[in-house]
């Protein structure tokens, strides 16, 4: 790679130097397109700050694509319910790669202050991967522009090749998250176990 | 004419655009990473508790006494008591909690916890900017991360604060009242006790055994 | 009659077209403008049937978030449920806090002082104020004008949510009100600053107005669409500006006389059409009845405390009994009917919402139309589905 | 090396190659680097995150050939209008009135369609 | 508005052997419901809204109720002779409630303007006897409103236009806002547990280290 000494040097003298990478990376994490995903209350601070007071213009993320086709973040913002899980599974799955995921609010994290309820899925990251986790109920628009602001240093320092590069680049990995079903009480299967790996809790 | 409404209609869109090259009223967009809005009185995003003086573990006001983990309705604080005791801000040993745990990707900052507290130990801070990748570790708040000092309560709540200082200052200015008026009364019972009995001892010798009057019971002082 | 079927409008019948040797030539498309749709306010689903651009059979599928609100009340105690009720109808946390606020004093009788009664009334036309400014941004942007008319209502609707944040703490869930009164004072500096929202209030919806009001594509789009006639509006139990588009003169804030409203005078605006065109000027009319009300409001409020000194925060254990309690919510009449069995947990604890009742007559206003006429109906509805599943 | 004609196809190769290469770059990065991983989701009909139900092969109705037909109108015309435009500063009148009568002659199409009453969808 | 006797002394003339009585309800507000045997529950509600002085056209609210099997403790005055002396004295009678669900109608009048009237149907028991009559046909309100019962609480309604599940998804078996519903068992994380949760969050705790209980158990 490019040492940073000779970079910052060459730039001195106005010459810019750029890995592949860099700019791949730098392209990818300045139009980040978000895909209209508004679910709950967290919906309406979404498109609060989508708005003319908290631009999310400024970072290139004012336009909200409707389908997935042309997204590349899904912004769950609200409760995701047992019966809209696999909705948002297989929108996620519809979405062309190198996606990312935000799970902005209590209800998207863990289930928020509707945990207790028997149709509410506690925590969309039994199904998904999820990138930035926005806690608040709900959260003020400028936290969501802090958690675009973290999710583009996430995507500045990606790797493209070598062993930690994103998952859709290695071959041998499944392309899809499996779509969960509507079972008598609870979906089936109730989480996704390659995703879901709580740390074992003490209490 | 047809399109005449339209073209009024741009032109309020035309005085706006126009509009916000004069007047700064318009201009409406906080710019959020250089400028930011001014966190209001009575914002409230999470939940801290508050220590006095500068030693988080030992000025804790915490008493551990669960009531905000009761009332919370979204269930999501978690308290271990300590066994033995502390002394809190008014001199009297008090228990204080070993663990204190809010998850706050539960947490619906409701500020129930606050109004439910008869110690004002647990306060509202504005801290928003709190995303993170680390779901389960970063989002459950330990005692550690939760205890903050009175200034950053006075910082971020100037007048509740005061109210609070004042608050805790008469309950304290009672509690000292109570125990010197207590202190007195036990000094006043002893000498009484011992007056008796000194006469009891004079009376005894004459012989009539007067009827036996209970030594009135020390004044029980809690 | 027979109520429960579905009328269409009178010219309107479902005859595919047949071509000389008498075979039909086209069939029916069935599509679900589904719970992920960019015009259905949320996750909303309805399964259409259309005959080219034509519907002819349109249900709506609720569910998607549905969160157990009441299983959920049903676990906690009377004060925990009232940050829950901000989560119902989440553009008017205020007014959703008064009404169960209100069920359960008169569950409890307990009474408010006056000061208290005047900034309940505040909040609640600052509520519908936005309420309303918002569902005109949707309603225009559901149309195709995408983006500016929303710009403009939110830009307004930042204003107001700053005086609820300094008041109440949070800018959309706002916990404010307690039984017995509400939980802060509203401090002069405060008042005066409303006020000066208020006066400029006027002005934006004036802008507004130009912007929409007579505009030629508003008109062709919603003039005649949707008509929804006064016996069926009444007979579906439809509440709010729809009800009064169609009509009928049914204001709970004149019927029921709640609060303090008895004491300002403003009118309620009628529809003669009820069509969309008419639910949407309905609405502009409220905003200015709503301005008025806060004028007069703001003018007159009294000192004094603000909650009522016997009201226990803890610990409240309400006699056995049953109560419904109904508020004038910005969508329609939102209703609290709890049975409590002395224990400090309701028994049953019921949310009448009103978007979820006015849309059983979805289906009859959208028969026969197009399907961009589908999505401008029920942005007419103006359904909420925090409010909508519970 | 007069033959003028050279300069042409060096011109025609330079603009193919320009807008080739970097599509070739991704195929070829796609090709090495990003596998394809088609899957039934992935290549299911977007149905508002529903299974899509029916099958979108039906008998379509013929109003709809109507638009098709108008839009195409408009659409040749607009890629007339493109080196129109281009040359728009060095044009003569006569060219300037001949552009206008043929947008003319299309527009003229339009409002007898919609005196007839195809635009409304009956 | 009449009050609820006179109203109730009306239906009875107007349907002769229909059962009718009045439940009493001591809070402040005090709306008194009218007890409906399930059999006439059309006839009395058509009464309602076609009467002139009533005209109750409005349906405002429909509730479903699921009253469980259980012993009810009442206190009783009772006037007892003691040892010659009057005395009055308190005792709690044991009352079996069957278990049976209930549907509440909340009825206005838009045209009169004037106050609710409350419905209570039951049915018969929690199990096999849940119809109940669709006041849908007369109020096309309460449409939504009792799918809803029938999906959370599974009172079939007889007459219902489509009487499909609303809320829940169709392949949902049970009803769950009955208060014998067990939600299934999500509970692998959960931070901070109390009572019921920490009991069902204890089984997927790591077997190796069981922690001590937590030392006191709360109220």
């Amino acid at each position: 790679m490019i040492d940073e000494g000779l970079k910052s040097e060459l730039q001195k003298q106005g010459v810019y130097v750029t890995s592949m990478q860099e700019l791949y990376n730098w392209g990818r994490a300045n139009s980040v397109w978000p895909l209209t995903f508004g679910l709950a209350c967290c919906a309406i601070e979404m498109m609060a700050a989508s708005m003319a007071r908290f631009d999310l213009a400024r970072f290139g993320a004012e336009v909200f694509r409707p389908s997935p086709r042309q997204a590349d973040l899904m912004i769950v913002a609200g409760t995701v319910t047992k019966k809209m899980a696999p909705l948002v599974v297989r929108l996620y799955n519809q979405m062309p790669e190198p996606k990312y995921v935000i799970a902005m609010g209590a209800c998207a994290i863990s289930g928020g202050p509707f945990k207790q309820g028997y149709n509410v899925l506690k925590g969309i990251d039994r199904y998904l991967p999820v990138d930035v986790a926005i806690p608040g109920c709900p959260p003020r628009p400028e936290a969501l522009l802090h958690a675009i602001m973290t999710l583009q240093e996430k995507i500045l320092n990606q790797k493209l090749t070598g062993p930690d590069r994103p998952r859709h680049l290695n071959a041998d990995v499944e392309g899809e998250y499996p779509v969960p079903t509507y079972g008598p009480h609870d979906l089936q299967p109730s989480k996704n176990s390659e995703v879901w790996q709580p740390p074992p809790i003490q209490r | 004419m047809l399109g005449e409404q339209i073209i009024k209609g741009m032109a309020v869109t035309a005085k706006n655009f126009f509009g916000s090259y004069v007047s700064k009223e318009r201009l409406t967009t906080v710019q959020y990473p250089e400028e930011r809005l001014v966190p209001k009185e009575n914002t409230r995003q999470f939940p801290f508790l508050v220590y006095d003086g500068d030693d988080a573990e030992k000025g804790l006001r915490c008493v551990a006494c669960q009531i905000c983990e009761k009332e919370c309705p979204p269930q999501c604080i978690y308290i271990i008591k300590s066994k033995d005791k502390k002394p809190d801000y008014k001199g009297q040993a008090q228990v204080y909690p070993i663990t204190f745990d809010i998850d706050i990707s539960v947490c619906m900052s409701c500020s129930i916890c606050v109004e439910v507290c008869p110690f004002e130990s647990i306060k509202m801070d504005t801290e928003f900017e709190l995303s993170t990748d680390d779901r389960f570790e970063g989002l459950l708040l330990h005692k550690k991360d939760l205890a903050k000092s009175n200034s950053h309560y006075h910082k971020v709540h100037a007048q509740d604060a005061k109210d609070s200082d004042a608050a805790l200052a008469v309950e304290k200015a009672k509690a000292e009242a109570k125990a010197k008026a207590a202190a007195e009364a036990k000094a006043k019972a002893d000498a009484e006790a011992k007056a008796k009995a000194a006469a009891a001892a004079a009376a005894a010798p004459v012989g009539a055994p007067p009827v036996p009057t209970t030594p009135p019971p020390a004044s029980p002082n809690k | 009659m027979n109520a429960f079927a579905a009328q269409p409008p009178k010219n309107f019948e479902v005859k595919p077209k047949l071509d000389r040797s008498g075979t039909p030539i086209g069939d029916l498309l069935e599509i679900s403008m589904g719970p992920h749709h960019p015009s259905t306010h949320g996750v909303f689903r309805m399964d259409v049937v259309l005959d080219g651009e034509t519907v002819v059979k349109l249900k709506p599928v609720f569910g998607y978030l549905h969160r157990n609100h009441e299983k959920i009340g049903e676990n906690i105690s009377y004060l925990s449920s009232m940050p829950y009720t901000d989560r119902l109808d989440y553009f008017c946390s205020m007014t959703n806090n008064w009404a169960y606020a209100l069920t359960i004093e008169k569950l409890a009788g307990l009474a408010v002082p006056e000061r208290a009664e005047y900034i309940r009334v505040i909040m609640a036309e600052l509520t519908r104020l936005q309420s309303h400014t918002c569902l005109v941004g949707f309603f225009v942007q559901d149309m195709g004008a995408l983006g500016t008319p929303m710009m403009y209502a939110f830009r307004e609707r930042e204003k107001i949510l700053d005086l609820f944040e300094e008041v109440s703490g949070a800018r959309m869930m706002c916990n404010y009100m307690r039984f017995g009164g509400v939980r802060v004072d509203v401090s002069d500096d405060w008042i005066a600053r409303t006020k000066q929202l208020v006066a400029d209030y006027c002005k934006f919806l004036d802008e507004f107005e130009t912007f929409i009001a007579e505009n030629e594509i508003v008109l062709a789009r919603t003039q005649g669409v949707g008509v929804l006639s006064r016996e069926l509006a009444i007979s579906a139990s439809i509440t709010g500006p729809m009800l009064r588009a169609a009509g009928v003169n049914y204001d709970l804030r004149k019927v029921d006389k709640y609060g303090f409203y008895s004491r300002f005078n403003f009118k309620v605006p009628l529809g003669d059409h009820g069509d969309v065109y008419d639910r949407y000027m309905v609405r502009v009319l409220e905003m200015r009845e709503s301005i008025k009300i806060l004028d007069e409001a703001l003018r007159d409020i009294p000192a004094g405390p603000v909650m009522d000194p016997k009201a226990k925060l803890r610990g409240f254990r309400p006699k056995p009994g049953e109560v419904y309690g109904r508020v004038e919510a910005p969508k329609g009449e939102l209703g609290f009917y709890v049975i409590s069995d002395g224990s400090p947990n309701p028994y049953r604890y019921r949310i009448r919402p009103p978007s979820f009742v006015n849309l059983t007559i979805l289906e009859d206003m959208c028969l026969g139309h197009k399907v961009s006429d589908a999505i401008v109906i029920l942005g007419s509805v103006d359904i909420v589905l925090g409010e909508v599943d519970r | 090396m007069q033959n003028s004609y050279l300069v042409l196809v060096l011109l025609a190769v330079a603009a193919v190659g320009f807008a080739a290469a970097p599509l070739a770059l991704a195929w070829l990065w796609a090709k090495f680097f990003s596998p394809q991983k088609p899957g039934k989701d992935k290549n299911a009909i977007y149905e508002c995150g529903l299974e899509g139900k029916g099958d979108a092969w039906i008998h379509f109705r013929s109003e709809y050939y109507l638009y098709g037909i108008i839009f195409l109108v408009f659409d040749v015309e607009t890629i007339f209008l493109l080196p129109f435009a281009v040359a728009f500063t060095g044009l003569s009148a006569g060219a300037f009135v001949a552009m206008i009568v043929f947008l003319l002659l299309l527009v003229e199409g339009l409002v007898w369609a919609w005196r007839k009453g195809f635009l409304t969808w009956k | 508005m009449e009050t609820l006797e006179q109203i109730k002394v009306r239906l009875e003339q107007a349907l002769p052997q229909t059962r009718l009585d009045i439940l009493p309800n001591e809070c402040p507000a005090g709306e008194r419901s009218l007890i409906v045997e399930s059999s006439r529950a059309v006839d009395v509600a058509k009464f309602l809204r076609d009467d002139s002085q009533l005209r109750f056209d409005y349906c405002s609210n429909v509730t479903g109720i699921d009253w469980p099997e259980a012993k009810i403790k009442t206190k009783v005055k009772k006037k007892v002779v003691v040892e010659g002396v009057e005395k009055e004295v308190e005792e709690t009678i044991e009352t079996l409630r069957s278990g049976h669900l209930e549907v509440v109608y909340h009825l206005y009048s838009m045209e009169l303007k004037h106050g609710p009237v409350v419905l209570r149907l039951r049915t018969g028991n929690r199990a096999e006897q849940t119809h109940l009559p669709s006041l849908t046909p007369l109020w096309r309100g309460a449409e939504f409103q009792e799918r809803e019962i029938f999906d959370l609480y599974g009172v079939i309604f007889d007459g219902h236009p489509d009487l499909r599940r609303i809320l829940m998804w169709d392949e949902f078996e049970g009803h769950p806002m009955r208060r014998d519903y067990v939600a299934p068992d999500d509970f692998e994380y959960e931070p901070t547990p109390h009572d019921e949760v920490l009991d069902a969050a204890k089984k997927h705790y790591p077997v190796a280290a069981q922690p001590e209980v937590k030392p006191e158990v709360k109220a």
